[in-house]
């Protein structure tokens, strides 16, 4: 039996998990679907656990401290830089990016809005990235037309205190 | 859900993304598809223990022992276990009605310790069967190139 | 009630590299376990327990200890599967250490692995959140802001990166450095997957920019790669070796995913920097093992640093110095292999990232070098006790092991 | 066993074809009974213990987004990916170790979210079954079920007689959602076939549920009104389905032998008085009856004709309805060991038995029931 040669490169065999026929459940949905309804009166509405207090913008069915939120709150307009990173090509810290990601550069930061214990994603416009720092205040920026999408609340501009 | 809240039909989201994989084989599976290749059943033998194993496998679990030592296996083998196929998994997981029944069964080859699980052809199947190998070489998918087994006669 | 002495007797690796089409899954793993064996002076007949893990997603097969547990000796033996995302090494090596320490299994055998060729290591992320996508879609939010807030290949890092150097005055330059530390340990490391001798900051501030803060110099490869580990009693463990790694404790702690809530929902985990349940766990971990000045009394760490600043994150959520501190540390030379305190000597995850596995090499490496068995990458001091961590999940859990070249105090 | 372990609470959800709620919620309500019926507060200290599995919840690192709804928020948390009896396994681990005293254990998944039987595929030879698709759970179990029953000369009849027993008692489990009063075997055989020897109704099918579980030893444990101790426990790996007999369930033999040595059973006929046997195929619980020491090798059609495992039996097997009457991947067994407790505590209700001093749990993972996993309860 000759002695068995190893190929570096064997076959490969094609597969795939099929995840289009996968469907989850979420509570989440229901509850951000009343909140989607009060952006179109340009509110915000959070979710406040009666087990310990924390409100939840936008709203979530269970909090950490294993209570089931369940008392709607208005969450202010205003709010604060949690944490932040840009996309697109830019120049910052005086390195000239020559090729870079593509994209235009873009601000993206975690927002707590003010009344709220939790951070929402938003596009932070009208500041450039040297201008950012965790702690700044901003200030929701609706959309001309308010749809009640989730993304209705994705922009944000620095606050003018 | 707290008072405040009820949520009726709680809502559903799904997603038209399939991740896809490449299993590499290894070195033992790719020589056995290269031996069915030539209509070949190529088999590893365990140099500590002596067992067979078809599909081949780099590691005797017995004696974990790397088996480096080759058999070709007759086309004959024995029904170990068969089942009545009525239905199949379809894409999505459910069971769909096969238009008429089919057999799969676990085969033994002669010489083998290990079974291989395959279509056998020819509708009637009982445990301790003769059973004789059938290999197309030119399968669409080379994981079928052991195509199935039909009756010894 | 007497505390059951838990050590490491064995170490074993398989080649780690981006691509092994030459094995399937189970013969990958296959390398590292009888290199094991062969390291411990054992047989799968000594092995009492097998506990084993990977991250699923990148190779797309349910519970591989099915097909392949038989090519690691696991024949008729108790087996038991553990995962937790990018912390299921660590996670392995807890279960491994429980099940000694519960006195039901003397000698356990800890496998832990990922064969990312076989899969799609981005899209492998990105089955961590795409139920979560998925409802967002539903809610309004188009796929590229999605994919551009979610940072991209990069994910959760970009926005950690960004939060700790602002509260640490961590500066690019010294993520270029973290980088340049950990590729010249690794060329010391033969299992190290990318060997850059000589890499300079420079060098590393030169690699393009993945998203700010994070260059490509600043983050980890996808390796095909295993590791696998044999733990015993105290008293069997001084009859293979006159020097063994003691396991002293384990602690891991879990926080609320950061920066993604569920579906669309807000989080409380509003800085993926702070990191505070990677200090609960390493208080725990501390404490169990009788620790109370980490800073003095540890010599080498490992913490789990697929993105350049999490070295220095780390470092200062294992208590090995105050809020900010670590930036300075790296500047004074400290963290080199011949400095006061070593940080990653093995060249860390930035160098080797076969993610199920990352976790628990990050023991291993700190078990040699109590053993004085790594080779070219030993550090100078004398090292007596050690920390390894790891992170997973969107940065939200944490698993920290504290190993030491003697027994626990009881 | 180094430290006296017992269970103190337990919780389950009802078991049903498509709950009417996330993995999450019905995770945090189980979560949240049994810390309750414990005297637990989060504040307290406890390790956490989950059992899911990334492809039946659709989510890499499916324990990720769990640790709120698992009460595990700022705890020590880690996950068994099989059977919720192997997180049962590991949470009495860190407690025998010294360094945990209580550990909440939980199992979830939900088959209104998976491709019911695509998971099962997906762990199959990646390098030459997964793609042949032949092999799934149910063509897999009838493999093993014609194997076993050619070589031991069990009946068609028989095996759907277990089937009909199970559907029958889940009809006394208020929790169980596949329960059929007064079933019998014609009715089972009548069932739609799909793999010879199995038709529908001797399959455990998938439902959506979660179930959760305190065990402690020290204070907790002694102050407890009724424990339920561990008195032993044992797990196995056997060989992939294709190299070994089917014509035993070897895994779950060498799991017992274990669990009873620890126990101290050397008669499990005699000295265990129920059984709740993690079935995912009637013809599985007679080839249990015989790993598990309750009848000679291949005598488990006999055992079972004696009408030994019914419910006024001299050793009632699942008198909860078992899988058949409701099946979770990765909770089954763990709900297997919680029924067995409610025998012990006589809190079954309807379905209590008489005896219930020492009871058997067993659970399992993989196809052909490859990976078992055994527990011997006690009371006082």
């Amino acid at each position: 039996m000759a002695e068995m040669e190893y190929k570096k490169e064997t076959r490969s065999v094609e597969g795939s998990w099929p995840m289009e026929h996968w469907s989850w459940k979420f509570e989440s949905i229901a509850l951000i679907a009343k909140a989607r309804e009060a952006f179109k009166e340009k509110k915000l509405l959070g979710l406040k656990c009666p087990g310990c207090g924390l409100v939840y913008f936008p709203p979530k069915p269970y909090c950490r401290c294993t209570g089931e939120p369940d008392e709607w709150v208005e969450v202010k307009q205003q709010g604060t830089i949690t944490t932040y990173t840009f996309t697109g090509a830019w120049a910052y810290e005086g390195i000239k990016e020559e090729e870079g990601p593509a994209g235009e550069p873009m601000i993206i930061c975690g927002v707590n809005f003010d009344g709220s214990d939790t951070l929402t994603v938003c596009i932070l416009e009208e500041a450039k990235p040297e201008e950012v720092f965790v702690g700044m205040r901003v200030q929701l920026k609706w959309p001309e037309k308010i749809e009640g999408r989730l993304d209705d609340i994705a922009h944000a501009v620095p606050l003018k205190e | 859900m707290g008072p405040g809240i009820e949520i009726g039909q709680v809502p559903r989201a799904s997603l038209p993304i399939n991740p896809t994989f490449q299993w590499s084989v290894g070195n033992w599976m790719d020589r056995f598809y290269d031996g069915l290749k030539e209509g070949k059943l190529w088999a590893s033998k365990c140099p500590g223990c002596g067992r067979v194993h078809l599909p081949p496998r780099m590691v005797c679990e017995r004696c974990f022992t790397k088996c480096e030592e080759w058999v070709e296996l007759p086309e004959t083998g024995t029904v170990q276990s068969y089942t009545v196929a009525h239905v199949k998994v379809g894409a999505n997981g459910e069971f769909e009605e096969l238009p008429q029944p089919e057999v799969i069964a676990l085969v033994k080859q002669d010489g083998a310790d290990t079974c291989v699980a395959a279509r056998l052809e020819g509708g009637n199947a009982s445990v301790g069967m003769k059973v004789k190998v059938v290999i197309d070489p030119e399968a669409e998918n080379f994981v079928n190139m052991l195509a199935g087994y039909r009756p010894a006669e | 009630m007497a505390h059951v002495d838990v050590a490491i007797v064995g170490v074993g690796y398989s080649k780690h590299v981006s691509k092994r089409r030459d094995v399937n899954i189970a013969e990958l793993v296959w390398e590292a376990v009888s290199n094991c064996y062969e390291d411990a002076g054992l047989k799968p007949k000594d092995i009492d327990a097998v506990v084993t893990g990977n991250m699923p997603a990148f190779e797309g097969v349910n519970i591989p200890e099915l097909w392949g547990a038989g090519h690691w000796g696991a024949y008729h033996k108790p087996l038991i599967r553990i995962t937790t995302g990018g912390t299921t090494g660590g996670s392995v090596v807890h279960g491994a250490y429980y099940a000694v320490a519960s006195g039901l299994y003397d000698t356990v055998l800890a496998i832990a692995f990922e064969k990312q060729s076989d899969g799609n290591s981005t899209m492998g992320l990105n089955t961590v959140a795409l139920a979560d996508a998925a409802a967002q879609f539903q809610q309004g939010v188009d796929p590229g802001f999605l994919a551009a807030f979610g940072g991209g290949a990069v994910g959760i890092a970009v926005y950690q990166a960004a939060s700790y150097m602002k509260r640490s005055g961590c500066t690019t330059h010294h993520l270029d450095k973290v980088s340049a530390l950990c590729r010249n340990n690794a060329a010391l490391n033969p299992w190290s997957h990318l060997k850059q001798p000589g890499l300079t900051p420079e060098d590393v501030a030169k690699t393009v920019l993945m998203q700010y803060p994070i260059r490509f110099g600043h983050v980890c490869p996808a390796t095909d790669g295993a590791c696998a580990m044999i733990v015993t009693t105290g008293e069997k463990a001084l009859k293979l070796q006159n020097k063994p790694a003691y396991i002293l404790s384990c602690a891991s702690c879990s926080d609320e995913a950061a920066l993604m809530g569920i579906s669309g929902s807000g989080t409380t985990n509003m800085d993926p920097c702070a990191q505070e349940h990677c200090k609960l766990a390493a208080k725990w971990a501390y404490e169990l093992a009788g620790i109370k000045d980490p800073r003095r009394e540890i010599d080498v760490a490992e913490p789990y640093a697929p993105f350049a600043h999490q070295m220095l994150m780390f470092y200062e959520r294992l208590l090995l110095c105050d809020e900010g501190e670590a930036p300075a540390i790296l500047d004074s030379g400290s963290m080199n292999l011949d400095g006061e305190l070593p940080v990653c000597p093995s060249g860390g995850v930035i160098s080797t990232n076969a993610i199920g596995a990352s976790a628990m090499e990050r023991v291993t490496e700190v078990a040699l070098q109590i053993m004085g068995k790594a080779g070219d990458r030993q550090v100078k001091k004398e090292v007596h006790k050690g920390v390894a961590h790891g992170w997973g999940g969107a940065v939200n859990l944490n698993v920290v092991a504290v190993l030491s070249d003697t027994p626990r105090r009881s | 066993m180094r430290r006296e372990v017992a269970i103190i609470s337990y919780a389950q959800t009802p078991y049903e074809p498509d709950a009417n709620a996330s993995r999450e919620m019905q995770v945090l309500r189980v979560a949240k009974a049994a810390l309750a019926a414990a005297g637990l507060k989060q504040e307290d200290r406890y390790t956490v213990v989950t059992a899911n599995n990334d492809y039946c919840d659709g989510r890499t690192i499916s324990n990720m987004r769990l640790v709120e709804p698992a009460a595990a928020w700022m705890k020590n948390e880690s996950k068994a990916e099989m059977d919720g009896a192997y997180a049962a396994l590991y949470g009495l681990l860190r407690i025998l170790s010294g360094d945990h005293d209580i550990a909440l254990i939980i199992g979830e998944s939900q088959a209104s979210v998976y491709a019911r039987w695509l998971p099962g595929i997906m762990m199959m030879d990646p390098t030459f079954d997964r793609q042949r698709w032949l092999l799934n759970e149910v063509s897999a179990a009838a493999l093993q079920a014609r194997a076993y029953m050619n070589a031991f000369g069990v009946s068609e009849e028989q095996v759907a007689g277990v089937a009909a027993k199970n559907l029958d008692n889940a009809a006394l489990n208020p929790l169980a959602g596949n329960k059929l009063a007064g079933a019998d075997a014609a009715k089972v055989l009548g069932s739609r076939k799909l793999y010879e020897p199995i038709s529908e109704m001797m399959v455990a099918q998938y439902c959506d549920g979660a179930c959760a579980m305190v065990i402690a030893a020290g204070e907790l444990a002694e102050k407890a009104e009724k424990p339920v101790w561990i008195r032993g426990v044992g797990f196995a790996h056997d060989s992939y389905l294709t190299e070994r007999s089917l014509e035993e369930m070897g895994s779950l033999k060498l799991a017992a032998e274990k669990a009873y040595a620890m126990a101290g059973i050397s008669d499990p006929a005699s000295q265990v008085d129920l059984a709740e046997v993690h079935e995912n195929f009637a013809h599985e619980e007679l080839m249990a009856y015989e790993a598990l020491g309750f009848c000679g090798r291949g005598e488990g059609g006999a055992f079972f004709d004696s009408g030994a495992t019914r419910r006024d039996g001299k050793l009632p097997v699942n008198t909860s309805g078992g899988a058949i009457g409701a099946n979770v991947a990765c909770a089954t067994g763990l709900a297997r060991i919680i029924e067995a407790a409610m025998q012990i505590r006589g809190e079954a209700g309807d379905h209590q038995v008489a005896k219930a001093k020492t009871a058997v749990a067993t659970g399992q993972t993989g196809p052909c029931a490859q990976e078992s996993v055994v527990f011997v309860l006690g009371g006082e």
